[in-house]
């Protein structure tokens, strides 16, 4: 017998999804949003997310030593992420630097993807907003300009900061405010496709944006419910980075109660803190609380509470 | 048995109070935010630790072993006092900045631990070695950690600007949460460096 | 209520349409087969022909030595050349008996009608399944007499026939129940008669809509006096699984670690039910059964009547032969079959399939670290945590493995199948499990 | 016994020598310490007051005021070394105010307000609009100094906090009459009161019915402050207030400038 058979375990197919398709899911998923962020807030959006994606990228093949330059797709994912959370033009050096830590410290220190606790580009963000606030934080939005791509652009506080935008406006993204987080429609429009894929489950966004939305109508009545889904972080947070599938718990019901602990942490600190947005703590803490939450939550067996009929 | 040098050079390196043994993580976490403060904190505790081993040693023979515990708290907290007494004296902005890592120097492992593990059982030479040898390993971490921090976190070294007007400080290494950063990644390069070198 | 089913599972690529009502064909008659003597769950059986002897069709050649073990009959007729270990589908070699076929094809004597159904006794059907050798036909091999013999306490009131054959690209279970649907429907009123059981459900994927017509059609024939329905069950991989078959068609769950008894159903194969009516009908036991020899890696698939001990390299080269990127080969289904290292072994009763697969999809993938998607949760029928318990039994912590629920699974592979970072997780669970019963006995 | 009396001893010893030795160096210190701290407060006030000769230090519930004469014993002004109430915790400040009632300098000391971000109040602008305000100016968040928008906790907390130490000072040391935000109840006649005052975004319009010499009502008749926050202050402050029959009252925290306007307004209204 000439022929070399290959001897394995069962089962001998495999579904054709692996980590890079999905991260490609991702990155298809916020074309949307990214081309949204360029129609409003011009090229220097287009350059930070660059900027953004291409350090984070050089980040991981250094840190691998790996020759790849996209290897699995999840540092551009990071990346792209990342810059989804910054203001349209902040420093070039402020994203790099943010890249940069979100890789190596968000990531790779913890042994690489699948291994860290807390989501990559959040943690990016989070030492930039503590470490460089001005940038991120303080009045640096710019006022949306459609094809604006030369225009000079103004400076004005983010809508959660002065509540004054309407909701149509907040739904189509024509206000000032991070990258990827203005513009409700476009993000929508990104996450039916990871739906479509099943790469996200309802759960979380269903637990996060349900409990802002009753907290909100709690504060303010029905349409600030909506006001405070629309306007800031709570979709881009909701969508994509709180249903990270490395930081967010894996069983069904603690989906639920990531989704909904994000939520309720987002909105104590919009409502009683100083801070005008919570998103990016909310699910930064409720990441340190995964493995815990998965562990209480580990799923009843099949046939394990007996029928009362059996 | 070592020799002196050896047993001088083990506290910076091999058994570096900071970066080998972690001991005394409060006040390098702490105190680490200025190349001066972590200097000023190690001299403080060089000298608190060559002054206990010291008392120590030579009183080994003559403090019954039930109650050297607490004999070796008195002797540490009286040079403890001692220090802080003289650094508010003379260095006031040390002092100032330093606080209550001063005084909580009573309680830090390395003082505690030296006179435990070592100076109760050698003599009054090996304990002063090794006190100045522990005492400049962490004199010398935490001045490195506090490089760091100060470098990154103010855009100076030892108060001396180096970074130019242009920088702006990453506000984050002045914070706890910087400090833990920092001295995590410093504990893992220090191992990868003593891997690499193939020492343990 | 046509779309039943279970929570989680996964949708492959099914690659019926190769062999999919494909007419049964009767395969060539072997000039030697090497019959195993282990072909069931349970214990092995023995020998009772000596080298030298002649044997004909059908005549018994091995006695079961425990009571959860089947007897083994001669498939040709012919002189008994040999008795040595050979290649077995499980992996090591088991005795076999070789017997020279003669091509007289002379049935045995003992073949012979029995009573019709009507006039049989539970006990004589039971006797009947016994005599015939007859084990389950999905795979699993477990001797029918054994299913129909629950103990006294506890009373069966649902017979249950797969026909959902979720595994891809086997089409053998599709095929029996366009062609033989009156044995199926016979076969069932036997084991509900045996089992005084009031119900009887033939479940069926909805992917097989000709099935469920051609079995409701002889249910409406030859179902009198019994209480028969069709189940069109939903299309997804592990359907026919004994638990989740059960769950589709009842909504009944059995708990973790008990067998479908518990919960008053036993189930049966389509094979399984026509090789009961045969052995009723014509007194013929079980010594050929469908197989269906299929793959991308083979030239001509087809759905045969095999002969118990024909060796699968027989079978491959009638159809045609492999092809040539043609890489390896599985007895059974590709999610729970047995890939073999040499096509120099044996088709026995529980042999399904024949799949060959080609280099296209041997692949070896790199391991890369769990990334917590959570997708082997979601597929997992009996709702576990496989990427927990493989990363357990990965770092051989298998207390932690147990915890979390590795005794439990059924290996159906769904989770290995759905994982993108194509972690072994249902074959490092296999080795938790092996780590912990080798534990338990201790 | 003798090992129990031999411990016993060993560790007196200890003790005794350590304490002599730590008076020896207390003594050589202490003086020096004290010292360089009069040293060093004095050039404080000097930063504030250059002419500054001699001072007195005067408690006032629990913050110290230094009254600061010159070499010739002339009156200067008063700096008052206190605290408010921030974002991350109190916020240490001195606050120097000459003879006339005027601020001539702040210096802020310990805080832990946010760096970027609250941290605005130890920055120069923000410096600049506190320099300079007199005692009878309003000093009041949104009218004659406007709060840091994202830092409105920090530089509404430093506001309030100076104007009341403005009133501290005013009373105590340079004899101005202070405009008290208390109503003596007693003294107001039943009926409806209408009151304004400012509020995060405009003024708070509202509506106070007192009868028997106690408030039974607070409406708000109208406001223009954040839906969602300000409501907080409004479900908040009403009960509190009206609980209390008193203005001194706890702020909602998240909607200070809301809460605190409608203080100042049931006090315009019952004035």
């Amino acid at each position: 017998m000439e022929r070399k058979l290959v001897v394995s375990s069962s089962p001998h197919l495999k579904s054709p999804d692996d980590i890079q398709s999905i991260m490609v899911d991702v990155l298809v998923a916020l074309f949307p949003v990214a081309l949204m962020a360029v129609f409003l807030f011009g090229y220097r959006a287009l350059i930070t997310m660059i900027i953004a994606m291409v350090v984070a990228m050089a980040t991981e093949a250094i840190i691998l030593r790996k020759g790849n330059f996209f290897g699995d797709g999840s540092a551009a994912v990071t990346g792209l992420l990342l810059a989804m959370t910054l203001p349209p033009a902040p420093p070039w050096w402020v994203v790099a630097i943010g890249s940069v830590v979100a890789i190596a410290i968000g990531k790779q220190i913890y042994g690489g993807l699948g291994n860290n606790i807390f989501n990559p580009a959040l943690v990016g963000r989070a030492v930039l907003v503590v470490s460089w606030g001005g940038h991120i934080a303080g009045n640096v939005w710019l006022k949306p300009v459609p094809f604006g791509f030369t225009a000079d652009m103004v400076t004005q506080a983010s809508p959660l900061a002065a509540y004054n935008a309407s909701l149509g406006d907040l739904f189509l993204g024509t206000v000032p405010g991070s990258l990827g987080e203005t513009s409700a429609l476009a993000l929508i429009i990104g996450a039916i496709w990871l739906f479509y894929r099943g790469h996200i489950d309802w759960r979380i966004p269903g637990g996060f944006i349900g409990v802002v939305f009753i907290l909100g109508l709690i504060s303010g009545g029905f349409s600030m419910g909506l006001y405070h889904i629309l306007a800031g972080g709570v979709l881009l947070g909701a969508l994509f980075m709180a249903t990270d599938m490395v930081t967010s718990p894996v069983t069904a019901t603690g989906k639920i109660i990531f989704g909904v602990g994000c939520g309720v942490v987002t909105m104590v600190i919009r409502l009683f803190g100083s801070l005008p947005e919570g998103v990016t703590f909310g699910i930064l803490l409720m990441n340190g609380l995964t493995p815990l939450i998965d562990n209480l939550t580990l799923p009843k067996k099949f046939g394990e509470v007996k029928k009362s009929n059996a | 048995m070592s020799t002196l040098a050896q047993e001088f050079s083990k506290g910076i390196f091999k058994e570096n109070p900071i970066f080998r043994l972690l001991l005394g993580m409060c006040p390098t976490l702490a105190v680490s935010i200025t190349a001066i403060n972590g200097f000023g904190m190690g001299v403080a505790a060089l000298f608190v630790l060559l002054g206990s081993n010291l008392v120590i040693a030579a009183l080994r023979n003559f403090i019954p072993s039930k109650v050297r515990i607490p004999a070796y708290i008195l002797i540490i907290a009286t040079f403890v006092t001692i220090v802080d007494m003289v650094l508010n004296a003379f260095t006031p902005d040390l002092h100032k900045a330093l606080g209550i890592f001063i005084p909580l120097i009573v309680v830090n492992c390395i003082i505690l631990g030296r006179a435990e593990a070592f100076a109760r059982k050698n003599s009054v030479a090996r304990s002063v070695i090794d006190a100045l040898g522990m005492g400049v390993g962490f004199t010398l971490s935490l001045t490195i950690l506090g490089i760091i921090r100060e470098l990154f976190g103010k855009g100076s070294i030892f108060g001396v600007g180096v970074m130019g007007s242009a920088f702006e400080p990453m506000g984050i290494l002045a914070t706890a949460p910087g400090a833990f950063i920092t001295l995590g990644i410093m504990l893992g390069f220090v191992n990868f460096m003593f891997k690499r070198l193939g020492i343990e | 209520m046509s779309e039943r089913t279970f929570v989680g599972g996964i949708h492959p690529s099914y690659f019926k349409d190769s062999t999919a009502g494909m007419p049964i064909a009767p395969a060539r008659s072997p000039s030697q087969v090497i019959i195993p003597l282990h072909q069931n769950i349970g214990a092995p059986c023995e020998a009772i022909v000596q080298v030298g002897d002649e044997v004909k069709v059908g005549q018994k050649i091995a006695e079961p030595k425990g009571f959860v073990s089947a007897p083994i009959h001669a498939s040709v007729s012919g002189k008994v050349i040999k008795m040595e270990p050979y290649n077995h589908p499980l992996g090591n070699p088991v005795n076999a008996v070789f017997i020279e076929n003669d091509g007289q094809d002379t049935p045995d004597e003992g073949m012979k009608p029995n009573k019709p159904l009507e006039e049989l006794t539970p006990e004589e059907i039971i006797k009947i399944s016994k005599e015939a050798g007859l084990v389950g036909l999905g795979g699993a091999t477990f001797p029918t007499h054994v299913k129909l013999s629950p103990p006294s306490d506890i009373t069966i009131d649902t017979v249950i026939i797969n026909g959902a054959e979720c595994e891809p690209f086997l089409t053998a279970d599709h095929a029996i129940m366009l062609e033989r649907a009156d044995d199926i429907v016979y076969g069932l009123k036997a084991f509900m008669k045996a089992l005084r059981a009031t119900k009887g459900i033939i479940g069926i994927e909805d992917n097989k809509t000709d099935a469920v017509e051609s079995m409701k059609r002889a249910i409406a024939e030859g179902g009198g006096g019994y209480d028969i329905e069709v189940h069109t069950l939903h299309t997804k991989y592990p359907q026919g699984a004994e638990k989740m078959l059960i769950k589709a068609t009842t909504g009944r769950e059995v708990p973790p670690g008990a067998l479908p008894m518990a919960v008053s159903v036993v189930n049966q194969n389509t094979g399984t039910a026509v090789a009961m009516a045969e052995a009723i009908k014509l007194g013929k036991p079980l010594y050929e059964r469908v197989v269906t020899i299929t793959g991308p890696g083979i030239k001509e698939p087809a759905n045969l009547i095999v002969r118990n001990g024909t060796l699968v390299k027989d079978l491959i080269e009638q159809c045609g032969g492999m092809t040539d990127d043609a890489r390896k080969l599985i007895l059974g289904g590709p999610m729970m079959g047995l890939a073999q290292p040499s096509d120099d072994v044996p088709a026995i009763k529980g042999t399904s399939g024949v799949l060959i697969l080609t280099a296209e999809y041997v692949k070896d993938y790199p391991i890369a670290p769990c990334i917590k998607c959570g997708k082997c949760i979601e597929v997992c029928p009996m709702n576990l945590l496989p990427n927990f318990i493989g990363s357990s039994s990965e770092k051989e912590n298998m207390d932690l493995a147990e915890k979390y629920g590795a005794m439990d699974c059924f290996e159906c592979g769904c989770c290995t199948y759905t994982c993108p970072a194509k972690r072994p997780l249902v074959q490092w669970i296999r080795i938790a499990k092996g780590e912990i019963t080798a534990r338990r006995r201790k | 016994m003798r090992n129990a009396l031999r411990m016993a001893l060993t560790l007196l010893i200890i003790g005794a020598i350590c304490g002599g030795l730590l008076s020896v160096v207390n003594g050589i210190t202490a003086p020096i310490i004290k010292d360089r701290a009069d040293q060093q407060f004095l050039q404080a006030l000097e930063g504030f007051f250059p002419d500054v000769a001699k001072f007195e230090v005067q408690d006032i519930n629990g913050e110290e005021f230094y009254s600061c004469y010159d070499a010739a014993g002339k009156f200067m002004g008063v700096v008052g070394k206190v605290k408010a109430k921030g974002y991350g915790g109190d916020i240490a400040y001195d606050l120097a105010v000459n003879d006339t009632g005027d601020i001539i300098g702040m210096r802020i000391g310990a805080h832990n307000e946010t760096p970027g971000i609250g941290d605005v109040i130890n920055k120069d602008p923000f410096l600049q609009k506190i320099i300079g305000l007199k005692f009878t100016d309003p000093i009041s968040a949104g009218v004659d100094v406007d709060t840091t928008s994202g830092a409105t906790v920090s530089t509404g907390g430093m506001i309030s906090s100076i104007r009341r130490v403005m009133n501290v000072i005013g009373e105590n040391f340079l004899g101005m009459e202070v405009e008290k935000a208390e109503i003596d109840l007693t003294k107001v006649a039943d009926g409806t009161y209408t009151g304004k005052a400012r509020g995060f975004k405009s003024d708070i319009t509202v509506q106070v019915v007192v009868s028997g010499g106690k408030i039974t009502q607070i409406e708000i008749v109208s406001h223009d402050d954040t839906p969602g926050i300000s409501d907080n202050a409004i479900k908040g402050m009403i009960p509190k207030i009206i609980e209390a029959q008193s203005l001194e009252v706890d702020m909602v925290s998240g909607a200070t400038l809301t809460s605190q306007g409608i203080v100042n307004a049931v006090f315009e209204a019952l004035k």
